[in-house]
């Protein structure tokens, strides 16, 4: 149990390094795409590090607690993520609703933090997360009940092998529309352009981030990283079939990531009602059409 | 129907309903008349309801040597191509005007900010003497000409004091070594980064 | 040995002794009350656990009790609720107009929910749900309006009614009023009639769509501390009725092949779906936290109807417990907001803010009470909601699914929603006098917190019971260690959840500690783009908190009030022609309208 | 040789370790400075360029933050007004430590071409301490992010310490804050 609990944060730090890096060269290569040198790979690293070391402000005791609250939740969440089919921390457990349900306290604490700041710009930001989140989570979990349901189980690894079974493909093949849907709900959740309502810098000051400073901040950034790697490496196990080794994983977690940030710098800004109705729109009509065609008709490819 | 015939209507409304001291016409689509305090209200009245409906801006021009201060109302019209300048002199001693909120109740503002600069009571504005643009002003109004701005910049702002010879160069900066380094960094900054 | 009888009469006498204590002295009823149904909670617990109550029947005539587990379920859970909710009872009870029979009806109706679980009688059942009503409906208009309980009862009548009909198509049928045996015996044309009698019933008491509006009227309206025994007590008594509808009977209809599900109750399901995202929208529109509450409770029950229309095992042992995580959620947020209710003298969201600097306790409570209901580890409503699911994905349930996962995400807004504007943001001048409600309050607002955790880290100890009811029920149990639940597809450890939680929550805190310590700023210290501000009124974002999401179905919210209320207006209508006709002045008309009828029926009688 | 001599042991010195700590994280300030841009005149026209492709602000580790607790310089670019300078002050106090203030053009450093104007001010450092002066009428972006190399060569060296000047001058701040804004607090219809 010990020594699952050693690899659950070893997982999460490995996560942390990892997303943290590669945002560091997407950076680069965003700045590159424009024209521009662009910064060091390591920058975000030391962002965040500076950030720990500044002296911040607090706004009373709730600001303090949603910060350690939303980090704990998210930490605790990256310690069940699984990194190839056969590593993961904690057998059998690392159920797919785990995931979702503790990302969300991670949000939770995050808005709690913000709306104690007592800022209205905060609130506002909060709500635009909120509504954001009820936007993409739907469609993304209609997807995943017909993974499940197809799948037959709701375990993380189960569902990669199934995927790398003889005779089935990866999800991303075997249900087309689904994975589209897939990947543009991941777009929502990493809070890529179209999406990004809710931190709108030039709007309404960063959203729920705008009262943070010094190690809040810090702290929300290092939150952040997780958070993007839990995402991305979902998309990975569901839709591309996870990995079977670190390489393997690695490589797939890297496409998804910068495809997304690509897609996401030629793009504006949707207003967050837009975001609402583009949602529950196509991404859920595609959705349920895939889910019943899938599970009704069974027709998979 | 041309701008002429515009002003030539502009004429006739002006002229049925007030004394014209003097007409300056400023181009083919402004126009300014100077007419007296008393007749102002009326004129604009007369000239909202020809389709003036927009009070463009209100100030006023200081004139120190005839003691006069002169409002200017400029108004425009969204159907015709004319600007229409109607200024009318009140005494600089007291100077008061009442206020044309009843007409144009966006002048709200205007007046409150000529009060602001040039100390013009406007009673029939509710709250024309709060401050709007200077917080917590201590001066005589200051857009008015006897108002130096020198004077008072130098009496409340300290000013930097700077050494007779500071123009003359440093003599660390002629070191070769320095102005070498120093367009290497320019070059640096220039390039991104390549040498 | 507790006997249920025993203990229905016990309360009865004790509701008078309360009632004659309170008018020599509030607080000593309100106290006498508190000490009553903690009797009857522990004689509960003792023996009910056991099956132990006697269920022989001495005094009271033509009554006959029986135990089983599933009635023992609801029943423990609402006396829980009940006691939690009288020690609220010294602190509020000044507040109503009609103080001393505040704790007399209170015991009643709980005296109706013992009977109610414990007969195996229908009429009795009918009569004991009768007691409820009218009990509950002399409760409610304490609070603010009489509104509420015209419309409780309206639709509480219409449950009751209907259930009546039930119960003589029954009869009619099968020729006894025993509830096993008669549902045993149903079949063909008649079991379809009475399962569709008994859940307009259900539907009535659960506040489900299409019949809930008069769920945050009531809801909204009570008194503070009665709309916790609401929402966690007495809406449960429609899931009691869901139950007996939907699993012990099972009409022979058309079964969907895809899904293995009855026609009828595949309909029911929807239903249900259609009550949690009416709930859930509705509730994210609210701006009365109660009423927020209330829309929430709706949705809560959409999923109650959901898990039991699924007829499989995982879905009742999600049904059941979302019962239980519900009911302690639902009373824990409620109460806290009573608390507040208490000393503010308003639950309107936008005229509160800040709260949490005065009562830090109260919204750790409500805290908790939202986690649970959102259903996020590690509290209870997580591993009913995971039961669900693991039932909604197992059956392919597409547009349940759309429902059910809506309602999930959208609970997080909801609930959200009074924490940020009502706890948090800015402090507000005229509450600086609050102080933390008194220690009395917080001793229910403890065991809460403590019960939202534990369900959520050990179901284990629940899900016995749970499996019983299953097996009672005629289905194989769900397999459980004292750790692990096994779902159809996926295990689930909660207690590990939780521990990885801590260690989670350990790590951040230390990384906290560590660094430097931050400075302490005044709350009205915030980014304002350089502006100074005086007002925090202005500077709280309360009011029509998710505007953009309303402007998009604020068009389409209100027709179903909008129906209600018409209904409504022709049944005034109607009342208004009967007045016209047999209340009018003159006697005359009066007694000739009386004589007629008299002789009509005469007539009647003659022929 | 080994030396005979008694040499005392290094103690733990608690100083020393924070010194230590402190330089560590100088590297990592001086490497991620991220800008609030008080963009109060002209010269904030400048920063555009700067930024984008042809300068490329990013690659020093700068970039634009939204609100001033994120910040760790404040970019006063331009002439200051006292309206304005009410609000710099109350934004340069919200900053977390360390903060730094960086000053565009000639208008902060003597009042520039607005130096006889009633409402503007001439110097800024009276106000608030200013870590780097960047002259100029307009500077151009390279001045600019010359300006912002001395900067980390400031916190490198340790000159750019203007925020303990602060905390040092405090009262002498104030006072000159004082006598030219009068109380700082504003209270008319706007502000309520």
């Amino acid at each position: 149990m010990i020594l699952s609990i050693f690899i659950g944060i070893s997982i999460a730090l490995f996560g942390f390094v990892l997303q943290t890096s590669i945002g560091g060269i997407n950076r680069k290569i965003i700045g590159r795409l424009q024209k521009r040198h662009g910064p060091r790979w390591y920058q975000e690293f030391i962002d965040i590090f500076k950030l720990l070391s500044k002296r911040s402000v607090s706004h009373g005791w709730i600001f303090d607690f949603g910060v350690i609250m939303a980090l704990g939740g998210i930490i605790a969440t990256a310690m069940f993520m699984p990194l190839t089919s056969t590593f993961l921390a904690f057998e059998n457990y690392d159920n797919f609703f785990i995931f979702v349900y503790l990302l969300a306290v991670g949000m939770l604490g995050m808005a709690m933090s913000a709306s104690g700041s007592g800022n209205p710009w905060a609130s506002i930001g909060v709500m635009r997360a909120l509504t954001t989140m009820l936007a993409y989570e739907v469609p993304f979990l209609i997807v995943v009940l017909t993974i499940v349901n197809l799948s037959g189980n709701s375990s993380l690894t189960e569902i990669m092998l199934y995927q790398q079974a003889a005779g089935n493909n990866i999800f991303l093949i075997a249900l087309p529309l689904g994975g589209i849907v897939g990947f543009i709900a991941l777009m929502g959740m990493l809070g890529k352009k179209p999406f990004e309502t809710y931190i709108a810098p030039a709007e309404i000051a960063s959203g729920p981030m705008v009262e943070y400073g010094g190690k809040q901040l810090g702290m929300l950034f290092i939150l952040h990283e997780i958070t993007i790697f839990i995402e991305v490496s979902l998309f990975v196990h569901l839709f591309l079939g996870g990995a079977t080794n670190i390489f393997e994983f690695l490589f797939k977690y890297f496409i998804v990531y910068t495809v997304a940030n690509l897609i996401s710098n030629v793009n504006g800004r949707f207003k967050i009602d837009q975001v609402v109705k583009f949602f529950y729109k196509w991404p859920l009509l595609m959705a349920v059409t895939q889910a019943i065609i899938a599970i009704y008709f069974g027709w998979v490819i | 129907m041309n701008s002429i015939s515009n002003l030539e209507a502009v004429d006739n409304i002006i002229n049925s309903t007030g004394k014209v001291i003097k007409k300056e016409p400023i181009s083919d689509f402004q126009v300014a008349y100077e007419v007296n305090k008393s007749d102002v209200h009326q004129i604009l009245t007369s000239l909202k309801l020809e389709g003036w409906k927009q009070l463009s801006y209100l100030s006023a021009v200081d004139w120190p040597e005839e003691n006069k201060f002169e409002l200017v109302y400029i108004l425009l019209n969204w159907d015709k191509p004319v600007y229409i300048q109607i200024r009318a002199k009140i005494d600089r001693e007291n100077p008061s005007m009442n206020s044309i909120i009843p007409i144009f109740p966006g002048a709200k503002y205007y007046e409150r900010e000529a009060h602001e600069f040039f100390g013009i009571a406007f009673p029939g504005n509710p709250d024309y003497k709060k401050q709007l643009i200077m917080e917590q002003w201590d001066d005589i109004p200051p857009l008015r000409k006897d108002f130096d701005p020198r004077a008072y910049s130098d009496r409340k702002y300290p000013s930097r004091e700077y050494p007779d010879n500071f123009s003359k160069k440093d003599k660390e900066n002629e070191s070769l070594e320095k102005q070498a380094k120093r367009r290497k960094r320019a070059r640096k900054l220039r390039t991104g980064g390549e040498e | 040995m507790a006997s249920i009888e025993f203990l229905i009469l016990f309360l009865v006498g004790a509701g008078i002794i309360a009632y004659l204590l309170t008018k020599l002295n509030t607080i000593v009823g309100s106290i006498f009350t508190i000490f009553t149904v903690m009797f009857v909670f522990v004689s509960l617990a003792q023996y009910g656990f056991g099956m132990d109550i006697i269920t022989t029947v001495k005094i009271l005539p033509g009554i006959s009790f029986s135990q089983s587990y599933l009635g023992f379920y609801f029943a423990i859970l609402i006396v829980f609720i009940y006691l939690m909710v009288s020690f609220f009872h010294p602190y509020f009870i000044d507040k109503y107009k009609y103080k001393d029979s505040y704790n007399l009806l209170f015991l009643l109706s709980l005296a109706g929910i013992l009977g109610a679980f414990y007969t195996n009688n229908f009429l009795n059942l009918f009569f004991f749900f009768e007691i409820i009503i009218w009990t509950t409906m002399f409760l409610i208009p304490q609070g603010k309006s009489k509104e509420a309980a015209v419309s409780y009862f309206g639709f509480s009548l219409a449950g009751s009614v209907s259930l009546l009909l039930g119960v003589f198509v029954i009869f009619n049928s099968t020729g006894t009023f025993n509830i096993n045996d008669s549902l045993a015996l149903l079949s063909g044309n008649s079991a379809v009639l009475v399962f569709a009698l008994f859940l307009i019933a259900a539907f009535a008491k659960l506040g489900a769509f299409p019949l809930h509006i008069w769920l945050p009227i009531t809801h909204g309206n009570a008194p503070d501390p009665f709309s916790p025994v609401l929402s966690g007590a007495l809406v449960k008594l429609g899931g009691f009725i869901a139950v007996l509808a939907l699993i012990k009977i099972t009409p022979a209809t058309v079964m969907f092949r895809a899904m293995d599900i009855p026609i009828g109750h595949y309909l029911v399901a929807i239903l249900g779906g259609l009550t949690i995202v009416f709930g859930t929208l509705m509730a994210i529109k609210e701006d009365d936290a109660k009423k927020l509450l209330a829309y929430s409770s709706m949705s809560h029950g959409g999923y109650i109807l959901v898990a039991f229309s699924i007829l499989n095992s995982m879905a009742f042992a999600g049904g059941f417990y979302h019962i239980l995580a519900h009911a302690l959620a639902s009373a824990g947020a409620f109460m806290a907001i009573a608390a507040v209710s208490r000393v503010t003298g308003t639950t309107k969201i936008k005229e509160l803010g800040g709260m949490i600097h005065k009562m830090p306790i109260t919204y750790l409570a409500y805290l908790i009470a939202i986690i649970s209901m959102a259903g996020i580890p590690p509290m209870g409503g997580f591993i009913s909601k995971w039961l669900i699911f693991q039932a909604v994905i197992d059956k392919g349930m597409v547009f349940v699914g759309v429902a059910v996962f809506f309602g999930s995400v959208g609970s997080f807004l909801y609930v959200f929603r009074p924490l940020a504007a009502l706890f948090l943001g800015q402090e507000f001048t005229e509450y600086k006098h609050v102080k933390e409600a008194p220690i009395l309050m917080l001793i229910p607002t403890f065991v809460l917190m403590g019960l939202n955790i534990y369900t959520g880290v050990f179901p284990a100890a629940f899900l016995k019971v749970i499996n019983n009811i299953i097996v009672e029920l005629g289905y194989t149990g769900i397999t459980y260690t004292t750790y692990v639940i096994s779902g159809n597809n996926g295990v689930l450890n909660p207690a590990l959840i939780s521990l990885v939680f801590v260690v989670g929550i350990l790590i951040a805190f230390i990384i906290f500690i560590l660094l430097k310590k931050s400075r302490k700023v005044e709350l009205m210290d915030t980014y304002t783009a350089g502006n100074f501000i005086h007002d925090e009124h202005l500077f709280h974002y309360s009011t029509d908190f998710y505007a953009p999401l309303e402007r998009l179905y604020e068009k389409q919210s209100h027709w179903m009030t909008t129906f209600y209320r018409a209904l409504a207006e022709k049944v005034k209508e109607l009342g208004k022609l009967g007045k016209y006709l047999f209340m009018s002045k003159s006697l005359s008309v009066t007694l000739l309208w009386i004589i007629s009828i008299i002789i009509f029926l005469l007539w009647g009688e003659v022929l | 040789m080994i030396s005979t001599k008694y040499t005392e042991k290094k103690k733990f010195n608690k100083q020393e370790i924070d010194r230590k700590w402190w330089e560590v994280g100088d590297y990592f300030r001086r490497n991620s400075l991220w800008l609030l841009m008080y963009c109060t005149g002209c010269c904030a026209i400048e920063l555009p360029p700067s930024m984008t492709s042809a300068y490329d602000m990013e690659r020093l580790g700068m970039g634009p933050m939204a609100t001033p607790r994120q910040a760790d310089i404040l970019l006063v670019s331009g002439y200051l007004s006292l309206k304005t300078l009410r609000r710099l002050i109350y934004t340069y106090e919200q900053m977390s430590e360390p903060r730094y203030v960086v000053a565009l053009g000639s208008c902060p450093i003597n009042g520039g071409i607005y130096h006889d104007s009633h409402p503007v001010i001439n110097q800024l450092d009276q106000y608030i301490p200013v870590d780097t002066y960047v002259a100029g009428c307009m500077p151009n972006p390279e001045s600019v992010l010359n300006g912002f190399v001395d900067l980390m060569e400031g916190i490198k060296n340790k000159t750019a310490n203007g925020w303990k000047k602060y905390h040092k001058n405090y009262d002498w701040y104030k006072k000159n804050q004082f006598d030219v804004l009068g109380e700082v607090v504003i209270d008319d219809e706007f502000h309520q």
